[in-house]
């Protein structure tokens, strides 16, 4: 195994601990989601390790399952994202002609408007909830992806080695997938853990806003709208889950750094850093 | 050491040790010592030709004269002596008095050395201006002059224009007037005429000549042909893999060679291959026109020519000439707009799509950048195995026996075939390239610039082998190249192509023997010599043909 | 009479411009309009009577084909007039215009921040590569870009407002306000919006000039015995203008989603808290006249960029 | 009457009641108004009050929609403003002794149907012309107007006739009301220069402070008015009052210093904000309320069944405890409670029990679709946890209720009184009759809960002319049990009204029946 420089090992230990705790939910979680253990915002004690939030629930089995709420829709987002961006991307790539001008051009015009803007429109006329909320999120950010897995896609199919394979004969599924897949994956799965990131905070800000996940379910950025009254008297009910955002964002960024290092060297010798 | 005379040395290098890090991936970097203790001296008015394969050093050196490491490079051991300071004791402000005034540096390619956002004169004068000895009237006049003396066109205006305004060949000019402006002691030559097409390399390298003896500025001339520092240098230093090889006089360096690598250098262009007879055509090209889909115009115009089973045709052009355009017709990549092919007794379909799967399998391309024709996650054996399996439907075993005689046949060790691309030298990258075409047993592989990008004795290697292929398999060669001394090697008949038509077509002697049109005499005079007094001669010659006419 | 080629390609982005924002008009419409659901039900509500939901869809005018809508909506737009908002049946566009001008106010102010900040703050991590100010700059951009907007908000307002009381942590402008006073009450968001949008702009800003920086003709300028602050006003940023603009705008998007946050936190009387508010009382009108206009403020800026950094490449304003 | 003073004893000692509100209990009972005055506690008259500075209140409560007229204040930033440049003819003191006001003295005829106020003479309305007993007949004659939607619209209804003789307006009543004073001393009848008939919301009239502009539910500047006719009171240059509808800024505004005084603190946050440097919190018992109304004449509301199994499902100590943070008390579904005379304490008290909720949900017949309750922060602090909580605790039961979110902005104009389940706030009146007449009457304007009940009318109209007290306490109590059997509204809990002033403020008076001193803030208090 490689030797890890230290911060990518730290953001590695508290990405695997963030996923962990999310897939784990249901057993580590002292109390449900929604239920009514103790008096408002009470501190930190043996009973409760977080202390309450704004009307008595276990702040630590809110965060956790709030954890898994924000953790699971920003993963599945990026999933869609991905998966819809890198392969509506390498087909524009490898087909070009009228089927790339108009991916392209819808691509920029979605662009056009900013991600939040044409979240919170399409949010104002259907009913908020998570597959809704997944699909929205994967949507505008499989714009982002489409571009960059376009873009890598059109810097390989230009190669020689893939002209020398098409005038060999060979079918489009082999060129997509055994030449320029390959070599498009090192980037795509650096950019993976940024856009990780971004749902997170996204996920987060609608919550905050009250237009992400609906009580009684809870998420990170909405167990901070509940509690923000408590925010400015450093109540941990507010402040936790912000960290928590903040801690999963910087640790996952400190893989990504890492991972965009390694592929980047790997790519045979053309450090494209 | 050449015993130098008494004249004051103006440059003196003194064991000079050079080290970098690199970076191996999934290693820890490591350091690497890339010059091991070389050491020269150059008197005022004095040109040093230093002379070497990619990696042998000579630019770093040459950068030493300036103190200056490229990309990390660390000055770690010896002395660097300029008008007698040791100049790797001088500060940031000691280096900064040094660089720019008493020496200065021309690039490899003065296109990228320009900064695009600001008109040429005042890059020229830049530092001659900051020296504060003449103002910038003075300066530019100066400046004007130089351009003169460079056979620029129109020396009084060209200061005002962009970088992007002028053609590569003038900005190279431009770039030694910018070198010679402050009036430095040592201009650092760094292979200057490489980048540039071989009419316009004997233009550049003449105004370098006569302007290094006009002003008597001392040179390091660096470049990697030896043939153009012969016509250039006083003293010649051959480097290889940071040591010094060889270094005296150039009258002896080129006619005496003591060591070994010196002489395999020297007489690197004397391969001459015997012309095979005609013979009924294999490939034949008829009034093939094209254009490229977008463009008004035709960038091949009706060219026709043959080439039979088992023969080399040479196709030799300049940058633009079409050269690589046919090419791509050949394959079908661009379908021809008029004009027919007809390849072994049948007509081949001008798009690539109507092609049978044993018209694409006869037909095999290698590309010039070996390092981008291969896929970097594939190893050797699935690179050179995959058209087994596609072609013949080889697996396992069978497959596996056949890369191995492939290997074999290309000179390559059977240890080759688990290694990725990224682990090859550019010769053994070349060399899996033609064993990937081989392995479709071809009847014509179109070999495009195979050996521009590799040093001299590496190129040699892979023109042998071909050689050597085509005698065991009997495989056609449709060669595309810049370079006459490669036709020479391996051609049995030669097309010169110019702005898309061919000029000359025929067999190689009947192509090679005057008399000349004008473009391929302008092209064959202009393939520097491996002798003293050549460019001389060729301009002798040229200054007489024009007054002639 | 041939136009400058420079005049030309600016004349063909903003067509290109008004075709996107007219595109962009479109899909908001038909974004609100065609998704699956019943608008009238999504408002109202489950309890809601069938009589009252047939009014407020005879005032939507949802009866009629979503086209003639469209082109009606359209026409009301061009003529300034963005409709009535459904919650408290006043004109959208006065209040919209005034919400507008406080957002641009905020955002301008952050933007001439945060810009040339972030242009420092590139060249200074460039000059020192990988020494320990480019480290240091880099580990705070790191975390500035991972703190959610409202957590920043909430900081700022605990130690600027309420520990040490330098700024008011209320930012509500109004009309009679004087200039520095104005900037004085948006004093705590402008310095959240800036820490939000810099990591972002820092980042790119130091790949464009690092970019620059290793070009050839930057070695050639060391290599003529300049100083290096001369190298670098003389040689790098001249070129380094057209890729920094391009990032600059780029990051807009972010100040636009940053502006929405951080007038909820700041209770700042600004177009971001309108839409939100809006949004939740499923005020399709308002929404569509804030998508449409925060949509015209961002293709606008991207145009903006495009213009400058065609101007900036010395390629076209010099043609051959 | 000693049983009920003893009554009132036990309740003080429980804590229940401030020791000034005792004496104003005591006050109501049959004493003549002219005493109220002297019972004053001296310990006021001593502090010497210091003139200047302007002095700024940060206010829940206000929106764009926004108008002057008095009739029309529904929210409490909204209910301070007309504090600022109104008075009215007699005022409630904190201790609920009436105090004479624009009205010099005062007088009910025996069977209290017929009242005559003696109209202060040389008061000058902000536009410099004086007020004259026309002006004060005229601004009761708007207020009884049917289309003037004025919230003081159910106290005027008992009006037969207002006449001007002289220097007196003598009111004659439909049916004789002992408490009229306390009904005229409402916040919405501000004396306005004839009547505001023409313009009521110019915000013209006597009051200390004199508007100098405005923008509606964001900013009003005030400054003193100099020929105000009573210099004991507005001790300050000028007012400014900003609408801050969010706690959080709200909260942290006075706490940086930018307001002096801010209402409705979150009762969580009540003593952390204490714990703050500079900061006072005022927590005082008394009538106000939060609830949660439906509207009983639209479905699935007018099904009774469903009525009584939210107001089951409802834990009252919980929000109390949790919501309040132990600041009040807990309700019992009608809105009177110890601080009003004639309460009755053997009222049975409606425990929370989600067996009966059941029991009345699956008696409800209710198809089980989602039961809509509209909330915002703006409905009163703490709103959303409330609601939250009733969720929690009505799922158990099986009751499908579901919490909509919505913003504070527009809460008062779209959501209020318009959505047929939504959450809302009573800051409680001096007197049940007025309590209980402003919402619950059949034609209350303020009928939030659309309650039509003729015996609970006819109840109440006969209880204002009832003399015998006992008789009369026994007529509220039946009200009351008709209201909590019957009615549309939920009352979980009586709230302390809970502020929050600088300490450079001084002269602060606990005043139970409105926040901020009953809106007399700026007029009793100065910078220290």
């Amino acid at each position: 195994m490689m030797r890890l420089p230290v911060s990518a090992l730290i953001g590695l230990c508290l990405t695997t601990a963030y996923f962990a705790a999310a897939l784990l939910a249901p057993l580590i979680a002292p109390f449900g989601v929604a239920e009514i253990v103790g008096q408002s915002w009470e501190p930190a004690s043996a009973q409760f390790w977080l202390g309450t939030d704004s009307i008595g629930r276990d702040l630590l089995s809110r965060m956790i399952w709030g954890g898994r709420t924000t953790i699971f829709v920003a993963a599945a987002a990026t999933a869609l994202s991905f998966g819809l961006g890198s392969v509506l991307g390498f087909f524009a790539a490898v087909r070009g002609g009228w089927v790339d001008q108009v991916l392209s051009r819808l691509v920029d015009l979605l662009m056009s408007i900013p991600s939040l803007i044409s979240a919170l429109v399409v949010l104002s006329v259907v009913p908020v909830t998570i597959p809704v909320l997944i699909l929205v999120m994967g949507i505008l950010d499989s714009t982002r992806v489409f571009r960059l897995a376009r873009a890598v896609a059109v810097d390989i199919a230009v190669m020689d080695y893939v002209e020398a394979v098409r005038l060999r004969g060979e079918k489009q599924g082999w060129i997509i997938f055994r030449e320029i897949l390959p070599n498009a994956l090192s980037p795509l799965v650096a950019e993976m853990g940024l856009r990780f990131i971004f749902a997170v905070l996204f996920i987060s800000t609608l919550s905050f806003l009250g237009l992400g996940v609906q009580p009684p379910m809870a998420d990170w950025g909405g167990i901070v709208k509940e509690n923000k009254e408590g925010i400015v008297y450093g109540i941990p009910a507010a402040l936790v889950p912000a960290l928590a955002i903040a801690t999963l964002a910087i640790s996952v960024n400190l893989v990504a750094d890492w991972v965009l290092d390694r592929t980047t060297s790997l790519k045979g010798g053309r450090n494209a850093r | 050491m050449p015993d130098s005379a008494v004249a004051e040395n103006l440059l003196e290098i003194r064991d000079l040790v050079l080290e970098a890090t690199s970076y191996p991936p999934g290693e820890p970097p490591k350091n690497v010592t890339l010059v091991h203790g070389v050491s020269l001296c150059l008197q005022k008015g004095k040109v040093l030709g230093l002379i070497g394969e990619s990696g042998a050093g000579k630019s770093t050196i040459g950068l030493s004269a300036m103190a200056y490491g490229r990309g990390g490079v660390r000055i770690t051991g010896g002395q660097v002596i300029v008008n007698g300071r040791d100049i790797l004791k001088a500060g940031a402000r000691g280096l900064r008095s040094l660089r720019g005034k008493e020496v200065t540096y021309v690039a490899q390619s003065a296109a990228a050395a320009f900064n695009p956002a600001k008109p040429l004169m005042g890059q020229v004068i830049e530092t001659t201006l900051a020296s504060g000895q003449i103002g910038r009237a003075e300066a530019e006049a100066r400046a004007v002059d130089l351009f003169r003396q460079l056979g620029l066109p129109d020396p009084e205006t060209i200061g005002t224009r962009f970088p992007h305004q002028v053609s590569g060949g003038q900005l190279q000019r431009v770039m030694t007037a910018m070198a010679l402006c402050p009036k430095p002691d040592l201009v650092i030559f760094d292979e200057p005429t490489t980048a540039l097409d071989v009419t316009t390399q004997i233009d550049v390298l003449a105004a370098i000549k006569r302007a290094i003896r006009e002003t008597g500025v001392a040179a390091l001339y660096i470049t990697h042909d030896l043939a153009v520092v012969a016509q250039v240098a006083d003293d010649i230093m051959v480097l290889r893999h940071g040591r010094t090889v060889e270094y005296g006089p150039c009258k002896q360096v080129i006619e005496a060679p003591q060591e070994e690598y010196t002489r395999a250098l020297v007489s690197v262009r004397s391969i001459d291959h015997v012309e095979k007879a005609e013979a009924p055509p294999l490939l034949s090209i008829q009034n093939v026109t094209a254009r490229y889909k977008g463009t008004g115009f035709d960038v091949l115009k009706n060219v026709s020519v043959d080439l039979p089973p088992g023969q080399t045709l040479a196709i030799v052009g300049e940058s633009g000439s079409g050269k690589s355009t046919l090419a791509r017709v050949i394959t079908g990549l661009l379908p021809a707009t008029r004009g027919h092919i007809r390849f072994d007794g049948r007509d081949l379909s001008p798009d690539l799509t109507g092609r049978t799967r044993d018209d694409l399998r006869e037909l095999q391309m290698i590309y010039q950048m070996a390092d981008v024709a291969m896929n970097p996650r594939q190893t050797v054996e699935t690179i050179i195995g995959r058209p087994l399996e596609f072609y013949f439907g080889l697996r396992g075993e069978a497959k596996r026996k056949r890369v191995q005689e492939l290997l074999d046949q290309i000179e390559m060790g059977h240890g080759f075939a688990d290694r990725y691309p990224a682990e090859l030298s550019g010769g053994q990258k070349q060399r899996v390239c033609i064993a990937r075409a081989l392995a479709a047993k071809p009847k014509l592989i179109i070999c495009d610039e195979v050996t521009s990008a590799l040093d001299p004795l590496v190129a040699d290697g892979i023109l042998k082998l071909l050689l050597n292929l085509q005698a065991e398999e009997g495989v056609a060669y449709l060669f595309i190249t810049h370079d006459l001394a490669t036709v020479r090697a391996i051609a049995d008949r030669i097309a010169v192509m110019f702005k898309g038509q061919v000029q000359r077509y025929g067999s190689k002697t009947d192509v090679l023997s005057p008399p000349f049109d004008d473009y391929t005499d302008l092209l064959l005079s202009s393939v520097p010599e491996m002798r003293l007094g050549w460019l001389e001669e060729v301009l002798a010659h040229r200054r007489m043909a024009s007054a002639g006419n | 009479m041939t136009l400058h080629p420079v005049a030309r390609l600016a004349a063909q982005r903003i067509a290109l411009g008004l075709l996107l924002l007219f595109a962009a008009s479109v899909l908001i419409f038909l974004g609100t309009q065609i998704l699956p659901g019943d608008v009238a039900q999504a408002i109202l509500g489950r309890s809601a009577t069938q009589q009252s939901l047939a009014t407020l869809r005879e005032q939507l005018g949802l009866n009629e084909p979503a086209l003639t809508r469209y082109f009606s909506w359209l026409a009301g737009v061009l003529h300034g007039d963005l409709g009535i908002a459904l919650s408290n049946g006043q004109p959208i566009a006065p209040a919209l215009a005034k919400r507008l001008g406080n957002t641009l106010f905020l955002a301008g102010a952050a933007a001439v921040i945060a810009v040339p900040l972030a242009i420092l703050l590139g060249l200074i991590s460039v000059r020192y590569l990988n020494r320990w100010p480019d480290r240091l700059i880099s580990a705070v951009t790191l975390a500035t870009i991972s703190v959610p907007e409202f957590l920043l908000g909430y900081i700022v307002i605990f130690f600027l407002a309420v520990q040490y009381q330098f700024l008011p942590s209320l930012s509500t402008v109004y009309d009679g306000m004087s200039f520095g006073a104005r900037l004085h009450a948006i004093g705590l968001p402008v310095i959240v919006l800036v820490l939000a949008v810099l990591g972002h702009m820092m980042r790119m800003t130091r790949a464009a000039i690092l970019n620059v920086m290793q070009s050839a003709y930057v070695e050639t300028a060391e290599l003529k015995g300049l100083r290096p602050f001369a190298i670098i006003a003389k040689h790098a940023l001249p070129n380094a203008v057209a890729p920094v603009v391009n990032v600059v705008m780029l990051n807009l998007a972010y100040l636009v989603v940053g502006v929405v946050v951080v007038e909820v936190v700041f209770v700042y009387p600004g177009m971001g808290q309108y839409l939100v508010d809006h949004v939740a009382k499923r005020d399709v009108p308002v929404v569509q006249a804030c998508g449409l206009v925060f949509a015209a403020v961002y293709i606008g800026l991207n145009l903006v960029a495009d213009i400058v950094s065609i101007l900036a490449n010395p390629r076209l304003r010099h043609p051959r | 009457m000693n049983d009920d003073l003893a009554k009132l004893l036990a309740f003080v000692d429980k804590g229940g009641l401030g020791r000034r509100a005792f004496l104003g209990r005591t006050a109501a009972f049959g004493l003549t108004a002219a005493l109220g005055t002297t019972l004053l506690p001296q310990g006021l008259k001593a502090q010497e009050a210091k003139k200047g500075g302007v002095v700024k209140l940060g206010l829940q409560g206000g929106e764009s929609t926004d108008t002057l007229d008095p009739g029309l204040a529904n929210a409490p930033a909204k209910n301070n403003v007309v504090r600022q440049w109104g008075d009215t003819i007699v005022e409630v003191a904190p201790d609920k002794a009436l105090v004479p006001r624009l009205a010099e003295s005062f007088e009910g005829s025996a069977d209290s149907v017929t009242w005559t106020f003696r109209i202060r003479k040389g008061v000058k309305f902000h536009d410099g012309s004086e007020m004259t007993p026309e002006d004060v007949a005229a601004t009761y004659r708007r207020h009884s107007d049917e289309n003037s939607k004025s919230g003081a619209f159910g106290i005027m209804e008992g009006i037969k006739e207002i006449t001007v003789d002289g220097d007196n307006v003598v009111i004659t009543l439909k049916s004789g009301n002992s408490d009229l004073p306390y009904l005229l001393a409402d916040y919405h009848l501000q004396i306005q220069p004839k009547g505001g008939m023409d313009n009521p919301d110019a915000g013209i009239g006597t009051g200390p402070y004199k508007l100098v502009s405005f923008e509606p539910g964001l900013r009003y500047v005030f400054e003193r008015f100099a020929d105000h006719w009573d210099p004991a009171r507005g001790h300050y240059d000028g007012v400014e009052v900003l609408v801050i509808n969010d706690t959080t800024a709200r909260t942290a505004a006075l706490q940086s210093g930018q307001v002096h005084a801010i209402n409705r603190v979150d009762p969580k946050v009540a003593k952390l904000l204490s714990r703050a440097p500079g900061v006072q919190v005022k927590s005082i018992p008394g009538p106000g309320h939060y609830v949660f109304i439906m509207q009983v004449d639209k479905p699935p509301f007018d099904n009774k069944e469903l009525r009584l199994a939210l107001k089951y499902a409802i834990n009252r100590q919980e929000m109390v405890d949790k919501i309040l943070d132990g600041f009040g008390t807990v309700g019992n579904d009608f809105p009177i409670n110890a601080s009003y005379p004639l309460f009755d304490e053997s009222l049975p008290q409606r425990e929370f029990s989600l067996e009966k909720a059941a029991e009345h949900y699956k008696a409800s017949g209710h198809d089980g679709s989602p039961i809509e309750l509209y909330v915002a922060e703006g409905a009163f602090p703490g709103a959303v946890d409330a609601a939250a909580l009733f969720q929690a605790s009505a799922q158990q039961a099986g009751i499908p209720l579901e919490v909509m979110r919505v913003p504070d902005d527009g809460y008062w104009a779209d959501v209020w009184n318009v959505k047929p389940f939504c959450a809302s706030y009573w800051s409680g009146r001096p007197v049940q009759d007025q309590m209980y007449s402003v919402p619950y009457l059949s034609n209350a304007e303020w009928n939030d809960t659309r309650f039509r009940n003729q015996e609970f009318d006819d109840l109440i109209i006969a209880a204002r002319a009832e003399l015998d007290e006992a008789k009369r306490k026994e007529m509220y109590s039946q009200a009351a049990m008709i209201l909590r059997e019957e009615g549309g509204v939920i009352v979980p809990m009586f709230n302390d009204s809970v502020d929050a002033i600088s300490e450079g403020i001084a002269g602060w008076i606990d005043d139970p029946q409105m926040e901020l001193m009953n809106g007399f803030l700026t007029q009793k208090t100065w910078f220290a």
